[in-house]
C-alpha cells in the first residue's frame, strides 16, 4: 500500500461524503465531479488507464454535463444550513448491517496485488496468453471486442437503450 | 443448428429499426416491431422445440472455449422461458396495436426488452447477465414512463432507482465470485466455489441472491413493484408482469440449482424460505388491503413469487418442475388480468374493487375470463395455476418439508380470500347495472386475453411434461457436481 | 432559465481547442488495437465537443447544426453495423461474432467493431446532452 | 487490514452511495447517491485487478500486466451507469415540468392533491 494509493483513497471517500452531505446539489454535483476525477487517477495508479480515460471523459465529464445541464433548469433548494447531518435511524441500521456483513469479508479477500489470487489465474491468463495471436497489443481491447465481444454488444445495446428511453420519457418517441 | 446467439441479437439490432423508421414515415414503428419478433419467435420455438427433443442447443459466442468465452445454452430450464417471452411478447404486442403507446421509440424499448430477457435466460456467464439484466431494466423503467400521468414518472424513477441498487448488488456479489475464482463461467463456478474461501463462496452467493430478490420483488424488496404496475399503460404492465420478475426469478433458480449447490446450503436455505414466507404473508396482506386492483395484483405477485422460491428451495425435481410450471403458469394468468384490467378501465371506466361492483353483468364475458385467470391464481384446477402449486408441495412432501408444503397450502387460503373478495363483488355485488360502456376496446386486445385464458386451462396439464424434460437436465447438474467437473 | 450570453473569450477558446479534441477523440477511438484507448473512450471524447460547443454558444444554437433524426438515426447505424459484423461469421459458417471467420487478420473486424461502437457512442452522448439540456418549448 | 485497505474503501463508498439513495428527500442527490453506490462496486473490481509490480495490460510491453478482465467488466458497467443515469435525469426534468420541484416529499403530496 503506497502513500499516494492511501492518500488518493483519503481524498475520494472525502469528496463522497462531501457530496453526500451537501444540501446545495450543485455543491453535491461539483463534488461529484472531483471525486470521479479523483478515481480517474486511481485507476491509472492501478494500471488501468484504459478504465481510467473512460472515468475521466464520463464521469468527470459527461455525467457532470448531464447533471448541470438538468440543474440549470430546475430549481436549487434554498435557505437553510449548508449541510445537512441527520439520517433515519432504519437507514443507519440498514445500510450499517450491508456494510458490517462486507467488512467482515474482506481479511478472506486475497491481499491488493497478490500475484497469487485466483483471479490471475483462469480466464485472465488465456486471455494475456491469447492476445498476440490476433494481432492486438492492448488485452483490453483484445477483451472487450473479441473475448469477450457478446458483453460489448449487449453494450452498446444499453446506450441505444438509454437514448430511446430518454426520447420516450421525454415524449418525443416520435419527434 | 440456429446459433441461439441470434436470439438475442435479433431483437436488439432490430430495435434500431422502429425509432429511426417512425422519424421518416408516422406509426411504422408497431409493423416493424411485429416483424422482428415474428422472426424472434420462429427461432426461439425452433431451438427450444429441438433443445427438448434432444440434447441441449449450446454455443460458445465467438467461438471462444468454455470456460474462457461466453457460452450460451438452450436447455430443459431455459427453453420454456424462451418461449414464454417470445410467444408472451407477440400476444401483448396485438394488444397494444390499439390499447397501447404507439410511437416509434416506445417499440424500439419493446425489442430491447424482449432481447435483454431472453439474453438473461440462454446466458451461461454470469457478467453476461448482468449486462441483460441491465438492458431489460433500462427498457422497462422508460416503458413505464411512457404513461402521459405524472406520477408514472415518479413511479418509473422509482422502478429505476431500486432496480439499479438490485442489478448493482448482484454485480457485487459477481466481483465476489470471480475474486474468489477466477472465473465467471458459470459451470466453472459451481466447481471451484465450494472449494473457495468461506467469506467469500457466501458473500457471492448472498450478494447475487439480494439483487435479484429484488428484481423478482421479494418481500421487503418489494416497493418498486405496485407504483410502477399501477402507473405503467395496462399493455407495459402486462408484459412486466409476464416476463420481468418471472425472468430474474428464473436467473434465481438457476444460479440456485446451477451454480451454488455447496455454499453453506443449511443457512441459505433457511434465509430463502423465511424471505419466501413473508413474501407469501405480506404479500397477501398488503393485496387484501388494496384497493385498486392493478396493486392487488401487483402485490399478489410477491406470494407467487415467494411459491416458486420455496420450489427452489425444496429443490426435489418434482418441486423444482412445479416451479417452473408455476413461473410459466404465473405470467400468463398475470399478464391475462392486467390486460383485463386494462380493458375494462377502457371499456367501463373502473379501476377500483369497489368499482368493479356489478361487473359480470355488465361485461359478462371478459368478466367470466377474469374468473378463471383468478382461479388460476388462487390455485384451482384444472388451471394451471394449480399444477404449479400442486407440484411444488408434491416435491415439499417428497422431501420432509412440512414447513414448505404448509406455505405453499396458505398461500392458496390466501389467495382465496383476496381474489375472492374482487369476484365476490363482480358477481354478487350491487353495482351500477345500467352504465353503458364508455369506451370501445380493440379485436386484437379480446383476442390476447382470450389467448391468456385458454392458455391458463389448457397449460393446466403440463406438469409431467415439463417433469419429463427436466429429469436429464437435473440429473447432469448433479453428476457434474458429484464429479467435480464442468458439465 | 436566463438568457444566454455569449463570453468571448469562451467561445475563442473553444474554437480554438475543439479541432485538438476532436483529433484525440478520433485518435483514441482508432487506435484502441495498440494502446489505449477504444470506441467508448474516443466515441466520448468525439462528443464531448458537441458539449463543449453548446456550453459556449448556447445549447439551442448547437442544436440547430446537429438535428435529432440524424442523432437516433447515427446510433442505430452504429448498432447495426455491429450486428453486421457479428452476424457475418454466422454467414461463413462461424459462430456468432468470431472475428478470425473473414479470412483477414482479426484486426479488421475489430477496428470495424470498435468505428461502429465510436458511433454509436458518440451519438448517443451528444443526443442526451442535447435531449436533457433542451428546453421543454423547442 | 490495512493492506486491503482499497477494499475497505469500495465497502465505505457502497455505503454512502446507499445512505444517501435511500435517505436524501432531493432526488438529484438520490441519483448522485446511486453513482457514489456503484463507483464503489467499480473500485472493488480495479483493486482486483491491481497486481504487484505490474504495468497496463498491453502485451507488446513487458509483464507482468494487471488483469485486463475486471478492467473491462468496468468500462462496460461505466458505460451501463452512465446511461441509467441518464434516463433518470431525463425523468427528474419531466417530474420537474410536472410539480414543479424535485424534493420527493412535495412530489408525493402534489400526487395526493391531485388524487383527491
Amino acid at each position: 500500500m503506497t502513500p499516494l494509493v492511501a492518500a488518493l483513497l483519503a481524498f475520494v471517500v472525502a469528496v463522497a461524503v462531501v457530496t453526500a452531505l451537501a444540501r446545495d446539489v450543485l455543491v453535491a454535483t461539483v463534488a461529484f465531479a472531483a471525486y470521479s476525477l479523483g478515481l480517474a487517477v486511481l485507476w491509472v495508479v492501478f494500471d488501468a488507464p484504459d478504465v481510467a480515460l473512460t472515468e475521466a471523459a464520463v464521469g468527470a465529464g459527461v455525467v457532470t454535463a448531464l447533471f448541470v445541464a438538468v440543474l440549470s433548469r430546475t430549481t436549487r433548494p434554498v435557505g437553510g444550513r449548508s449541510f445537512s447531518l441527520s439520517v433515519s435511524p432504519t437507514v443507519v441500521i440498514v445500510v450499517g448491517a450491508l456494510t458490517a456483513a462486507l467488512v467482515a469479508t474482506v481479511p478472506s479477500l486475497p491481499a491488493v496485488g497478490d500475484p497469487d489470487a485466483p483471479a490471475f489465474d483462469g480466464a485472465a491468463a488465456y486471455y494475456l496468453q491469447e492476445t498476440g495471436a490476433y494481432g492486438i497489443d492492448n488485452a483490453v481491447t483484445a477483451v472487450l471486442v473479441v473475448f469477450r465481444g457478446f458483453d460489448t454488444f449487449g453494450e452498446i445495446a444499453v446506450v441505444f437503450t438509454a437514448v430511446v428511453a430518454v426520447l420516450v420519457v421525454r415524449g418525443r418517441g416520435d419527434a | 443448428m440456429i446459433d441461439p446467439a441470434l436470439l438475442v441479437a435479433v431483437p436488439l439490432a432490430g430495435s434500431a429499426l422502429p425509432a429511426v423508421a417512425s422519424r421518416l414515415r408516422p406509426r411504422t414503428g408497431w409493423p416493424l416491431a411485429l416483424g422482428v419478433l415474428l422472426v424472434q419467435s420462429v427461432l426461439a420455438v425452433w431451438v427450444a422445440a429441438a433443445a427438448l427433443a434432444g440434447d441441449p442447443v449450446r454455443t460458445q459466442v465467438a467461438g471462444i472455449p468454455a470456460p474462457f468465452g461466453i457460452g450460451l445454452l438452450v436447455d430443459a430450464l431455459s427453453a420454456p422461458f424462451v418461449v414464454l417471452i417470445a410467444l408472451a411478447a407477440l400476444a401483448v404486442l396485438a394488444y397494444t396495436r390499439r390499447g397501447g403507446p404507439r410511437s416509434g421509440a416506445f417499440y424500439s424499448l419493446y425489442l430491447l426488452l424482449i432481447g435483454g430477457l431472453t439474453g438473461v435466460c440462454v446466458t451461461t456467464d454470469v457478467f453476461n447477465l448482468y449486462v441483460f439484466l441491465e438492458i431489460s431494466g433500462l427498457a422497462s423503467y422508460g416503458m413505464v414512463a411512457q404513461a402521459d400521468r405524472g406520477a408514472a414518472a415518479l413511479a418509473a424513477l422509482k422502478y429505476l432507482l431500486v432496480g439499479t441498487v438490485g442489478a448493482s448488488l448482484y454485480l457485487f456479489g459477481v466481483g465476489y465470485a470471480y475474486v474468489a475464482t477466477g472465473t465467471l463461467d458459470m459451470a466453472a463456478l459451481r466447481a471451484a466455489l465450494p472449494a473457495a474461501s468461506d467469506p467469500l463462496a457466501l458473500a457471492a452467493l448472498g450478494l447475487m441472491v439480494l439483487g435479484l430478490s429484488v428484481k423478482v420483488a421479494l418481500f421487503p424488496l418489494h416497493t418498486w413493484k405496485p407504483d410502477a404496475y399501477e402507473a405503467a399503460p395496462p399493455g407495459v404492465a402486462a408484459l412486466l408482469a409476464a416476463l420481468a420478475s418471472t425472468v430474474a426469478a428464473y436467473a434465481l433458480g438457476r444460479l440456485l440449482l446451477a451454480v451454488f449447490p455447496g455454499v453453506a446450503e443449511a443457512v441459505v436455505d433457511a434465509a430463502l424460505l423465511g424471505l419466501a414466507a413473508a413474501s407469501i404473508v405480506a404479500g397477501s396482506l398488503l393485496a387484501y388491503r388494496s384497493e385498486s386492483v392493478a396493486r392487488l395484483l401487483a402485490y399478489s405477485s410477491l406470494a407467487q413469487f415467494g411459491i416458486v422460491v420455496v420450489g427452489f428451495v425444496v429443490a426435489t425435481p418434482t418441486a423444482i418442475a412445479g416451479s417452473v410450471v408455476h413461473l410459466i403458469g404465473h405470467a400468463v394468468m398475470k399478464a391475462g388480468s392486467f390486460l383485463v384490467v386494462g380493458l375494462l378501465a377502457r371499456t367501463h371506466d373502473v379501476r377500483t374493487v369497489a368499482e368493479y361492483a356489478g361487473l359480470a353483468r355488465r361485461s359478462p364475458y371478459v368478466s367470466a375470463g377474469f374468473a378463471v385467470l383468478a382461479l388460476g391464481l388462487i390455485g384451482i384446477p384444472p388451471t394451471v395455476g394449480f399444477a404449479g402449486k400442486f407440484y411444488i408441495a408434491l416435491g415439499a412432501i417428497e422431501a420432509g418439508s412440512w414447513t414448505a408444503a404448509a406455505l405453499v397450502l396458505a398461500s392458496t387460503l390466501f389467495g382465496l380470500v383476496y381474489l375472492g373478495r374482487v369476484l365476490e363483488r363482480m358477481y354478487v355485488g350491487e353495482g351500477d347495472t345500467h352504465a353503458g360502456p364508455t369506451g370501445a376496446a380493440s379485436p386484437g386486445m379480446y383476442a390476447a386475453v382470450a389467448v391468456a385464458v385458454l392458455a391458463t386451462l389448457a397449460l393446466g396439464g403440463v406438469g409431467p411434461l415439463v417433469e419429463g424434460w427436466l429429469a436429464p437436465v437435473l440429473d447432469g447438474l448433479d453428476a457434474g457436481l458429484a464429479m467435480g467437473v464442468v458439465p | 432559465m436566463k438568457p444566454y450570453h455569449e463570453s468571448p473569450v469562451v467561445t475563442h477558446t473553444v474554437r480554438v481547442v475543439a479541432p485538438f479534441i476532436l483529433t484525440f477523440g478520433l485518435f483514441t477511438l482508432l487506435h484502441g488495437t495498440k494502446s489505449v484507448g477504444g470506441g467508448f473512450q474516443g466515441g466520448v471524447i468525439v462528443a464531448s465537443v458537441a458539449v463543449l460547443f453548446a456550453f459556449a454558444f448556447g445549447v439551442s444554437q448547437t442544436e440547430a447544426t446537429l438535428p435529432g433524426v440524424r442523432i437516433v438515426a447515427f446510433a442505430a447505424l452504429g448498432l447495426l453495423s455491429f450486428a453486421a459484423v457479428a452476424g457475418a461469421a454466422l454467414v461463413v459458417g462461424r459462430p456468432f461474432l468470431d472475428t478470425t471467420a473473414f479470412g483477414v487478420s482479426p484486426v479488421y473486424p475489430v477496428e470495424v467493431i470498435e468505428v461502429a461502437i465510436g458511433v454509436t457512442v458518440a451519438s448517443v452522448v451528444t443526443g442526451l446532452f442535447f435531449e436533457l439540456a433542451r428546453a421543454d418549448d423547442a | 487490514m490495512l493492506e486491503r485497505l482499497p477494499y475497505l474503501a469500495a465497502i465505505a463508498l457502497v455505503g454512502i452511495g446507499l445512505a444517501v439513495l435511500v435517505d436524501d428527500e432531493h432526488l438529484v442527490k438520490k441519483v448522485l447517491g446511486l453513482n457514489v453506490f456503484q463507483t464503489g462496486i467499480f473500485l472493488f473490481f480495479v483493486t482486483a485487478a491491481a497486481r504487484e509490480g505490474g504495468s497496463a495490460p498491453n502485451v507488446a510491453k513487458a509483464g507482468p500486466y494487471a488483469n485486463p478482465l475486471p478492467q473491462v467488466l468496468i468500462l462496460t458497467a461505466i458505460v451501463v451507469g452512465v446511461s441509467v443515469t441518464a434516463v433518470a435525469l431525463a425523468l427528474l426534468v419531466r417530474i420537474h415540468a410536472e410539480y414543479g420541484t424535485l424534493r420527493e416529499d412535495a412530489v408525493r403530496a402534489a400526487i395526493e392533491e391531485g388524487r383527491e
